[in-house]
């Protein structure tokens, strides 16, 4: 190895890496939080905001007290979240079903990817007349409107998994001479999993949404139809807390998403 | 069970990818397959292991399969094609579950598949633990484990680096010496090819032709890392593919 | 009457003191007298609820004269059978209501909000009919917006962003109180004896369920007699007024202190038509409204709308 | 090379592959829709399905030639499309700006994603009260609403295509010295556009979904108002008519983008 | 312009990757690193070129590069890392365009580099065209293109099949030939090492150590596919890392 000249000037290697790279950082949002509601406390109070433009957030806090307190609270949210199961339920395993077999039959993709794609930008508020003819006025039409809303992404969602399923595992699958069926349960299914997860996500803070659209269809209790009704008797407080349950279910149905993928797919990279 | 390639031919539309194939693949051996990328080498052994069917010519089985296999015609993939949502055992099991085999059967089996590639400790680990050559020896236990008449490897080792594929190569040297089996070896790498191969089937660019088949006449036990003759046979088969391996790289892909 | 022999029904109702004839009916037990088993449905608004009717998931309802009951109608799904709430002069009726920007500009009374602009829900709401007929006596024109929710309207009404409105008195007063709005004349100075609300059934009921629907409404002039004498009329005394209040608390208002609800319900007191009578010269009237703004097709009819027949 | 055996049994390889590879039949998609069309009009007219339930097919489309030879089609579609444009513009313009900034920078990932988090499971009909005061009624309003709906999704893409920029060609970047912006320019922006535009078939599909919801606010024209008209008059055709159009215009805007895509990223594999 | 690694330690967290690297990197030859997987080669050479910072130890410039150097430590990287959205002229004008050129000037060391690595032709090109030993031949071309003082390359024949790295192999040796540049070249592949390189360093297991420094005294231009010397080098080395290697491979990652 030749030699190296030692009188030469010195220096070291300059850094030009790093960044890019997202860090941890939980307590910003809560300081976010925690700062927004501050301020608007603030400007509520002084009436630098008017009161016709935001509540004050100390009164929207403690009318949730009173809400819980009466233990209306779980009179209203009892009910919307069995709405949510059930029309979420049904809509995801219809969707996730069709999806399923749009994804492994050309002929039910080529008849049915078209009607999903026309019905998708169709708003289930437009259709709520419909809704009251179709399914009554009773849980099954709130059940048919959530269920309406989670099953196009859904589907969506499940036959995008099922073409992103790593083709050389099927054509492994076949090299085994693995019958069809086996093929579809043990790697169609399992490989679009995390596909059909991340699709569940989204049908799921759909269902929220649509929580209050459906319970415009006479509902006497329900988050949504609480928030109605403080809308039409423009209370400001009781719609930021109607809103804010809706907001936390959000957050927590997502969470739990989360912990099922941790679960389930566990064996992901 | 030999097998025989009679004049098979194959097109994908108007692209025609292998011609005029004429070829014998003798129990206990292994033959090599090598050419130049896109001359139809995958496409070859797809045709072989009944995953697509030749356009022309026709691709027999001479003679019957052992009756203990399961899976008479059986691949080892590049990409190793494991299962990443089941463990070591049960990507093995999973070949097996359709056979309706008593499970004590199946446990056997997978048990005696780990032993002979070396992977008993990790029967519990998934896939994602493992590193690339772990993988393949997972992909090759399995193959073992539906005792295969003729094993179809697609560049088992490409997606190795250069160390892990030195060791593979003894693991699979020392596999057959202990029990011959017959393979197709599709590879690039003219290393493996006379480190593997009984015979090495040289293709011209696509459409795929049979240029030239070199037989190795070392037994596989004796071949070592630069052995001369080896390096001789190698270089010769360079020199055949050079000009051609060039052209195929300047090609522009069209997608 | 033996329980067994009760007739089940559905009622449609909204939580709004107009509805409370209902409520009384049921509270003091005549729906019972009657033999009719009654079940509330309670709807966040009045178009769903005549929609539940032609579907037959709501067998009786009350709600205004609007384009939806009449094109349902004009599919032979609803009849109007009776009369429900009314206007009067002699008692507090419906408001017409500005902006106190409006009210600012000089709008003090509804003959100066030409060109201005009125709130409505939608086309061939009650609140459209109220504006239009109110631009047409006084000669001037005002344009519609639609809003959708009675929500929406307050909001814009309170911040200046439409002129005027009109609405029950019960939501027009405690608005007038906050100083955001302003009350400038009452529905009842330009449309006489005009028939609010309207109980309705299907068509099927109408025509094949008489005995049914003739029970019904008369527990629901039983019931509307009670409001009417302890509320409207103040015949009662104050004693059954206050309880009254009470009664009606049970069902409007509820998530609020009685103190609170009891100023809203004695406000929300408007005549509810005796013996459930129809005005029938009203709805004619009415009718003839959406049918020249095109709201609903021409082919209608008073008959398609109203089984004349119980009208007395 | 030893020699076969040519007395042996004989038999050609067993084919075992194909399958699991969607392939084109455009028609059948035509033939679906004919069919389900002709069975409602076959069903409406002989009063198998009432007509309650749905309008006449053939009444449907008479409406919508009516609509379109009285002119109104055109003064209901044209507002429609411009509070598409305009809301659409500002929600996805916001949105992809905030998007790559929390892609970008930590403190910005930690302050806001659990902002839009809480955001996203609110519907957006709740808020339409407090809108008319914050917008008031006119088209300032709907314009926000639709930005307001189509800002969240659009965020959520954003910063997940920017995560997903593959952090090798970033690394490359610096290894070359180039300057941040550089990097953020020429590699992060066209690394996370595909993400984005997939995003943006989402934020499209949402905000023609809240035309409806927008123009519940003061709206006399568009296809939105069009609709809750004929709702509220239980008009079946008309609202068909309404429906049909939004899933029309659904559809198109998935063309477009289709057709941006192919433009945009030509280079992908 | 030469490099000192003094004292290299490097630490992620509670991992120790590297420990107590002594290297020197005399300019004009090329240093092959080589050694298990997971050993810290990548993190070496990314400490090297100042894309991460050594927990211990500094890594010194000895001599200034020369002036008509646009960015003195440049890297070729295993996955290319071209931009799939410009094409294979973009690529390379992409490094240019931060340093306020004359647009001339830009189109003139395009030009110059396209022909070294005997692109010319395919300058419109996107990637997603070209095959894997072109999309290196551009990385090399555009790593040329700003003059580096010192070539960093981590494993650039690795993703490639055997034929190409041959080719790829042959033009690297061409291009040293005709104008030595210095490098430090991190590969897997001992054959790649003993042919290009001037001395190897064999690294140990993780935390990496230096265990031994061979130097290859052939001249570049004149080793060749199964030259005798070079065959027992290569053998030397590998009986050196064997053991390492198979442990290395049989470790369980957790992911
Ligand atoms: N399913 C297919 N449809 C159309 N063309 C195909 C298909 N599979 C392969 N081809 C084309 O056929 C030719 C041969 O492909 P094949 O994969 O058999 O080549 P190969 O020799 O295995 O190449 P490599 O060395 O890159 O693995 C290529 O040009 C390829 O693009
Ligand atoms: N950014 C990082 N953060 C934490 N650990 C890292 C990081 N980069 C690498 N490592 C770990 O450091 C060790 C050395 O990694 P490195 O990539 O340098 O090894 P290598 O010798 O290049 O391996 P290979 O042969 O697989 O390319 C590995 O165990 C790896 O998991
Ligand atoms: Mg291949
Ligand atoms: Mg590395």
């Amino acid at each position: 190895m030749s030699e190296i000249r030692q009188d030469s000037t010195r220096k070291t290697v300059d850094f030009r890496g790093g960044g890019f790279a997202p860090q941890s950082r939980k307590w910003v949002g809560i300081v976010v939080f925690v700062v927004l509601i501050g301020f608007i406390e603030l400007g509520t109070r002084t009436g630098f905001i008017t009161n016709l433009t935001l509540p004050i957030p100390s009164d929207v806090f403690a009318t949730f007290v009173d809400l819980w307190q009466s233990g209306l609270l779980w009179k209203h949210l009892l009910p919307s979240i069995m709405r949510l199961i059930v029309g979420a339920s049904i809509g995801v395993s219809l969707g996730i079903g069709i999806g399923i077999l749009i994804g492994l039959f050309s002929l039910i993709r080529a008849g049915l990817v078209p009607l999903v794609a026309a019905i998708f930008p169709i708003p289930k508020i437009a259709l709520l007349p419909l809704f009251v003819i179709w399914f009554g006025i009773d849980e099954t039409s709130k059940y048919a409107l959530i269920a309406f809303g989670t099953f196009t992404p859904t589907v969506v969602a499940t036959y995008g998994a099922v073409d992103n399923v790593d083709r050389s595992l099927i054509r492994m699958g076949q090299s085994f001479s693995l019958s069809w069926f086996s093929i579809v349960r043990k790697i169609v299914l399992p490989g679009a999993m995390p596909g059909i997860l991340s699709g569940l996500r989204i049908s799921l803070a759909i269902a929220i949404i649509l929580l209050v659209a459906a319970e415009m269809l006479g509902a006497e209790f329900g988050i949504g139809a609480y928030i109605l009704e403080a809308g039409s008797l423009y209370d400001l407080e009781r719609l930021f807390v109607g809103v804010t349950i809706l907001s936390i279910l959000g957050v927590f149905v997502s969470l739990g998403i989360g912990v099922i993928e941790k679960r389930l797919l566990n064996w992901r990279v | 069970m030999d097998l025989r390639l009679e004049a098979v031919g194959h097109h994908y539309g108007d692209l025609e990818v292998l011609s005029e194939i004429d070829l014998a693949i003798p129990a206990g051996k292994i033959v090599c397959i090598v050419g130049p990328s896109g001359c139809g080498k995958s496409t070859l052994l797809r045709l072989i292991g009944g995953l697509e069917q030749p356009t022309t010519g026709q691709i027999v089985q001479i003679g019957t399969p052992p009756t203990d296999s399961i899976n008479p015609l059986t691949y080892v993939f590049q990409d190793f094609a494991l299962l990443p949502w089941r463990t070591v055992e049960g990507n093995i099991s999973l070949v097996l579950e359709d056979h309706r085999m008593p499970s004590a059967r199946v446990t056997e089996i997978i048990a005696n598949v780990l032993a002979r590639t070396k992977l008993t400790e990790f029967a519990k680990a998934y896939p994602k633990q493992l590193s690339g050559g772990m993988k393949q020896r997972v992909a090759i236990a399995r193959a073992l484990a539906v005792k295969p008449a003729i094993l179809l490897m697609d560049e088992p080792l490409s997606a190795l680096d250069s160390q892990t594929r030195e060791l593979l190569m003894d693991d699979l040297v020392g596999l057959w010496t202990r029990d011959p089996f017959t393979s197709v070896y599709v590879t690039h790498n003219l290393n493996e090819a006379v480190r593997l191969g009984h015979s090495i089937v040289v293709l011209s660019r696509r459409p795929g032709r049979i240029r030239e088949i070199v037989d190795v006449t070392i037994p596989l036990g004796e071949r070592e890392l630069g052995d001369p003759e080896l390096e001789r046979q190698q270089k010769h088969l360079w020199n055949l593919m050079r000009d051609e391996a060039l052209a195929a790289d300047k090609e522009l892909l069209n997608v | 009457t033996s329980y067994a022999a009760d007739t089940k029904i559905n009622v449609g109702a909204l939580r709004f003191t107009s509805h409370a004839a209902s409520f009384v009916a049921f509270e003091r037990g005549y729906f019972k007298d009657e033999g009719l088993d009654v079940e509330f449905k309670f709807f966040q608004a009045a178009q769903p609820m005549a929609v539940a009717v032609a579907s037959k998931d709501v067998d009786y309802a009350v709600t205004a004269i609007s384009g939806g009951l009449i094109s349902l109608a004009e599919k032979g799904a609803a009849k109007v059978i009776g009369g429900a709430l009314m206007e009067d002069p002699a008692i507090d009726g419906q408001k017409i209501l500005v902006s106190d920007a409006a009210f600012k500009d000089g709008m003090t009374e509804p003959s100066k909000l030409d060109g201005r602009s009125f709130a409505m829900t939608q086309s061939g709401s009650s609140f459209h009919y109220m504006g239009a007929k109110i631009a047409a006596k006084e000669g001037i024109a005002v344009s519609f917006k639609p809003l959708q929710k009675v929500g929406a309207i307050i909001g814009a009404l309170k911040s200046g962003q439409v002129d005027a409105w009109s609405i029950v008195p019960h939501i027009a007063k405690p608005l007038d109180g906050s100083g955001a709005v302003h009350i400038i004349g009452n529905v009842a100075d330009y449309i006489p004896d005009y028939q609010v609300t309207v109980v309705f059934t299907s068509a099927d009921k109408a025509a094949n369920d008489r005995d049914t629907s003739l029970a019904f409404l008369r527990a629901f002039s039983k019931g509307a007699d009670d409001f009417n004498a302890a509320l409207v009329d103040k015949t009662a005394g104050d004693e059954a007024a206050e309880e009254m209040v009470k009664l009606v608390h049970k069902y409007v208002y509820t998530d609020r202190p009685y103190e609170k609800a009891a100023p809203s319900i004695r406000n929300g007191a408007m005549r509810i038509s005796p013996n459930a009578a129809l005005n029938t010269a009203s709805v004619q009237d009415q009718l003839d409204w959406f049918k020249s703004e095109k709201l609903v097709k021409d082919s209608v009819t008073i008959d398609t709308l109203v089984d004349s027949s119980y009208a007395n």
